[in-house]
């Protein structure tokens, strides 16, 4: 593999971790509200993942997707804008961390319904399939969100239609506060099984064997040989969102699989030791990665807030031509009362 | 022009849609296999027509749907085939929650022009297979809701509602399947978002859509023996709701009876019946009257199913009481 | 096993046969409306299934369920007067065909949501579990319904908590007119090993090999040993419903499994091989249960249409005080216009 | 008599539940694990105190209704929680086809003792995260459906609905979780099915429930110093809906603003207005007028989210548009 590229990745992974680190600090402060999932300890699979795709290939996961953002390409400047709910961010401030998006790039948003985005994941590969564009969807989930009724009929659809994609599960061992053994009956892959399915188990903290674990499925998707399925054991570093005090998982858990931290882990038994960089690089790569996380809080804070006249931009893609009729669906913000099409008085 | 049924609107309109748009495609259980092609015979011919373009899925709404929708994101222009709107619960997430959030949510990055054709309806199959969501529906943002009446809406909305670029719910009607009616030979469009007068009268205004303006009709001949003259508007898409020709008729009638199939609590009949008091007021001779089904789970017997749906006759009896002001 | 208890289940397979046969005359006789899903070739699932469990095991199947109801112990009578959809029907009318209940017997119902009733039968399980009543929960299903997400909610979770519970596929190989390979990606006994849960493939046109199948894994169940999964194979004879024009099917497959008719089968191959009967007594058996279905219709056809004022009965179970206040919740049938409580005439 | 939480309040009566009756069990996602106790900490300390009685479920809400229901009409009383509500969608079938239809359509032979738990809310958690269902759940026959207001109305509700033999939904609020106020000591219950004066007055009636309530009671106290003078009717219950109170108040004040939270088109406040149109119709002075959510799927950016909220600003406006006839 070209140097630059694996240079390209440790960056990616690391502006991941900062960028992640920051966004905390800025919920601590307030300029973030709502949910805020943060993606520390997952780093390698959304950069290894992305590194193995075509920049056209489809790509749809769940609300953990500033990770998956930033690997795709997209800027720092649109996502913090984002997560501040500016209007410069990735959807002007309307979908906010758990919706990202990124059509240009291939990048179909962050959902936030367990489950919800698989069937549409299988859409996007049905319709790569029947307009023969020879792009493969890569869909990412978390393990709590393979319980759901749409895991399943998603990955039926999928094995029966012979659909180019990906089903790839970052399995940090835990939904929300629930572990494993509590939502699951069945070891990870498993549930492949039951779909006949190819599957495989990938080191989620090692961003190169998820980059050739993602090669292999999507190859196996170009030749014509249907769905794979992924699972990426992996581990939050943070708890589940920033509301989530994280009192349930042992701290030793978490000290051990701090250990096995992906970035310093690539930089030493891949970047170091090929001797492609050296510790002043490192610190230099880290110093550009702050100052883009910088420039783009910087940029986000100035960013301005949606205006309030957009509100119903794109309530449809095809407006139709009496919507004011009635004043019910489109009222103006805040104006309550006097209806446009009032009585001429006759009482 | 010839008279076809419903039915026969429906899969003109489809096979019109498909030659015209390669992007076009048929998703649903049973589209093609079933008694030659649909559980009520709608997709009937098309498979052998369209080859790879009608296929039958797995039993499983949120899936239908759901691939619907990634589908329709990719490129394509799915109509996806629910066989009754009792099985929408089932993809009732993907609907509220995928197909009318992708456009607003997303700023406009992603569009979803998907169909989801399904019929209302019932004929003692009880009560999980005999209920009417259109209020629900049409409550959801982003979503566009119709619900043709006639042939000739059936087949022009549909058209409409698949060359569109957002996601539309296509209510179909059991009742409605073999009914006839006028349809030209050439193309035309029936634009989503426009009601239409069924008929015309000067005393009483009916607000309707769907089997019930069928019934209205039947009522309206009725009343009009008794001279009363009765104003029906179709209002055949239930979102946006267009009340242009509702305000019209009640500032000329002064009265008002909204009529629908389904439960009259949270019905679309309450949604209409409070904008119209709220716009036109003063121009009310007797309050807004509703008819609509009774609040139970529908039973199978038929005395029973037939004491809880509204039809004609009820709409007679809500007609006369409203002109005799025995509101 | 008991001789007569063999005789018995005999009995009960055939009056199931001539049961569904004279139904299906009532319905074109119109005495039936609606849907009609006849058991015509699923007998032997139903029949022996039930002499496998004890009387106070909990049954719930799918619309499918005239067999069950009658292999459980629901007179014709009750039956058939609720096909007519009459007052001394099981549900006095109000459920018809798909909704045959009978709760004394500790049969739950049948369910016409595909998938709808997995989770209630995990339900009724995990409350025997709960309440330590020692009863296991039979749940039947069509093989068309393993693909919708409920499936995969309820096994999952059955797996997980080792519910009493016996998932039972009726794999008459279609749904309505789609075939087992256009709409499940993998063998029918593969769907179990997503969920790690114990399966057999059981012939279900062999009374005795259900009855036994059933027999293992309910001992399984009052042991403690958690759910089991069976695939019995049968077909259909008839169509999906009196709806159906059965176009779909090849005619030779539909004669190659009326070979394997499972009540013939049974008297040559169990009762006459074993001298337990003659052909005499098999006629006499025929004739019996044609009166028997004879007298069903009788009944069904004298009994009265349920009263309207009976509409409103059972909305709650515990009524509330002020229901009738606005009018709009149990106005009375076919009563419109002017509201109980009006206006005082002010205007 | 202490000031509690609504939280609290809400802990005390399962807790109280539980002591009384064995059946009772808690079952959902994070009941036990997350953060102590539920992802709002409702549930917090009761996994401890009754052990193998409140269990941490998969994330499949369909089984946790479904399985809920099973365990019901298997002689248990479950309290299923339901995160937020909007993954009620996901259960959506499980709800209206199954908990709603058992005692009706078995004519009495099956009850379905449950109780679904689960917040409305908001807190810029965007489009999927921040809907309003009540109106929906408010049509469902055979449901019964509560939305309590204050710490006090939550406790008497929830033990109310722990102890009765139907499936009740029960409409908590995020906005609402640390909101205090007085509650006995002593055991009491609230029915379901009445409503409830929350302010008294005689120039204009609010009839509202939920969130809405305490933001029209703020109201209430701006509008007090202009000299209007609002009564406040907080319906409690959904479905059966109580319009005694409501009527009463109508015919003393003659104008009438339904609050609700969620969109305004198909909102329960469409049902109420058209209802008391047609019952009051001669005792209204204005318009039946209504203040209700914006039709937008919610955007998350501050001022977005603030625009398409109703809040005590809003009925107030209202309110004043009312009195000086602006109708
Ligand atoms: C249908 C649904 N139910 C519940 C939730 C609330 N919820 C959000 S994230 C989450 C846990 C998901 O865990 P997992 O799939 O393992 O992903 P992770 O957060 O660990 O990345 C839950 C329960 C939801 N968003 N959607
Ligand atoms: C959720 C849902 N979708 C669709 C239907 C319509 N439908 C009724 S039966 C059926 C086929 C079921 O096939 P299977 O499970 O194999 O059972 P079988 O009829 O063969 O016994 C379908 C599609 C339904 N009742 N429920
Ligand atoms: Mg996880
Ligand atoms: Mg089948």
């Amino acid at each position: 593999m070209d140097k630059d590229e694996l240079i390209y990745m440790y960056r990616q992974m690391l502006l991941i971790r900062v960028f992640e680190e920051r966004s905390a600090e800025m919920y601590a402060k307030a300029k973030i509200a709502g949910f805020l999932h943060l993606y520390n300890g997952q780093e390698a699979i959304a950069v290894g993942a992305v590194s193995a795709l075509n920049p056209d290939d489809e790509i749809v996961v769940n609300y953990r997707d500033h990770g998956w953002a930033l690997a795709r390409g997209c800027s720092a400047r649109a996502v913090m804008a984002e997560l501040f709910g500016r209007a410069d961010g990735t959807t002007g401030g309307r979908g906010g961390s758990m919706h990202l998006v990124d059509v240009k790039r291939h990048f179909w948003g962050g959902y936030a319904i367990v489950g919800g985005h698989l069937p549409l994941a299988v859409g996007l590969a049905v319709a790569a399939q029947y307009l023969k564009t020879g792009r493969v969807t890569l869909c990412s989930m978390g393990d709590g969100s393979t319980n759901i009724g749409t895991f399943h009929a998603a990955l039926n659809w999928a094995k029966l239609w012979n659909a180019p994609i990906i089903f790839l599960v970052e399995n940090n061992q835990y939904a929300m506060g629930t572990s494993y053994d509590v939502h699951s009956a069945v070891p990870m892959l498993q549930k492949a099984a039951g779909y006949n399915m190819y599957a495989e188990e990938v080191d989620g903290m090692d961003v190169m064997a998820v980059r050739e674990a993602v090669c292999r499925a999507a190859e196996r998707a170009r030749r014509g040989e249907g769905p794979s399925f992924l699972n990426a054991v992996t581990y939050r570093f943070r708890g589940h969102s920033m509301a989530d005090p994280d009192v349930q998982r042992d701290k030793q858990e978490i000290a051990a699989w701090r250990q096995r931290d992906p970035i310093p882990r690539f930089a030493d038994e891949v970047l170091l030791k090929q001797n492609l960089l050296t510790e002043a690089d490192l610190q230099a790569i880290r110093k550009s990665v702050e100052e883009e996380v910088e420039d783009a809080i910087a940029f986000a804070d100035k960013s301005p807030e949606p205006s309030l006249d957009t509100l119903y931009d794109y309530i449809y893609m095809q407006p139709v031509s009496n919507m004011q009729i009635g004043g019910s669906l489109m009222r103006p913000p805040k104006t309550i009362g006097r209806l446009s099409a009032t009585s001429n008085g006759r009482g | 022009m010839a008279e076809i049924t419903y039915r026969e609107a429906l899969r003109r309109a489809l096979r019109e849609e498909m030659q015209r748009d390669p992007t076009v495609v048929i998703w649903g259980e049973d589209v093609v296999a079933y008694a030659g092609g649909g559980a009520y015979g709608v997709t009937a011919g098309l498979a052998k027509e369209f080859p790879g373009r009608v296929r039958d899925t797995p039993i499983a709404e949120e899936a239908i749907v759901g691939v619907g929708i990634g589908a329709a994101m990719g490129g394509m222009r799915p109509v996806c085939e629910i066989m009754t709107v009792n099985f929408a619960l089932v993809a009732w997430d993907q609907i509220v929650n995928h197909a009318a959030k992708q456009s607003h949510m997303f700023n406009g990055q992603i569009k979803v022009p998907m169909v989801i054709r399904t019929p209302n309806g019932h004929g003692r199959t009880a009560a999980t297979h005999s209920q009417n969501f259109d209020a629900w529906f049409a409550s959801i943002p982003s979503l566009k809701v119709v619900a043709p009446a006639t042939p000739y809406d059936a087949k022009g909305l549909l058209k409409s509602a698949i060359r569109d670029d957002d996601p539309v719910v296509f209510l179909e009607h059991l009742q409605l399947y073999s009914t006839r009616g006028e349809v030209p030979d050439e193309e035309y469009l029936v634009p989503i978002g426009e009601a239409d007068y069924k008929r015309r009268g000067a005393h009483l205004t009916i607000v309707t859509w769907g089997r019930m303006t069928i019934e209205s009709l039947k009522a309206a001949q009725v009343l009009a023996q008794e001279g009363i003259e009765v104003e029906i508007v179709d209002l055949r898409t239930l979102r946006p709701l267009d009340y242009a020709l509702a305000l019209e008729s009640v500032r000329k009638t002064h009265r008002v009876i909204v009529v629908e199939e389904g439960w009259r609590t949270g019905g679309l009949g309450a949604e209409i019946a409070a904008t119209l008091q709220e716009i036109a007021f003063n121009e009310l001779d007797a309050p807004i009257a509703r008819v609509a089904g009774l609040e139970v789970p529908m039973p199978y017997a038929k005395n029973l199913e037939r004491a809880t749906l509204p039809f004609a006759e009820d709409v007679v009896a809500a007609a006369r009481a409203m002109m005799h002001n025995e509101y």
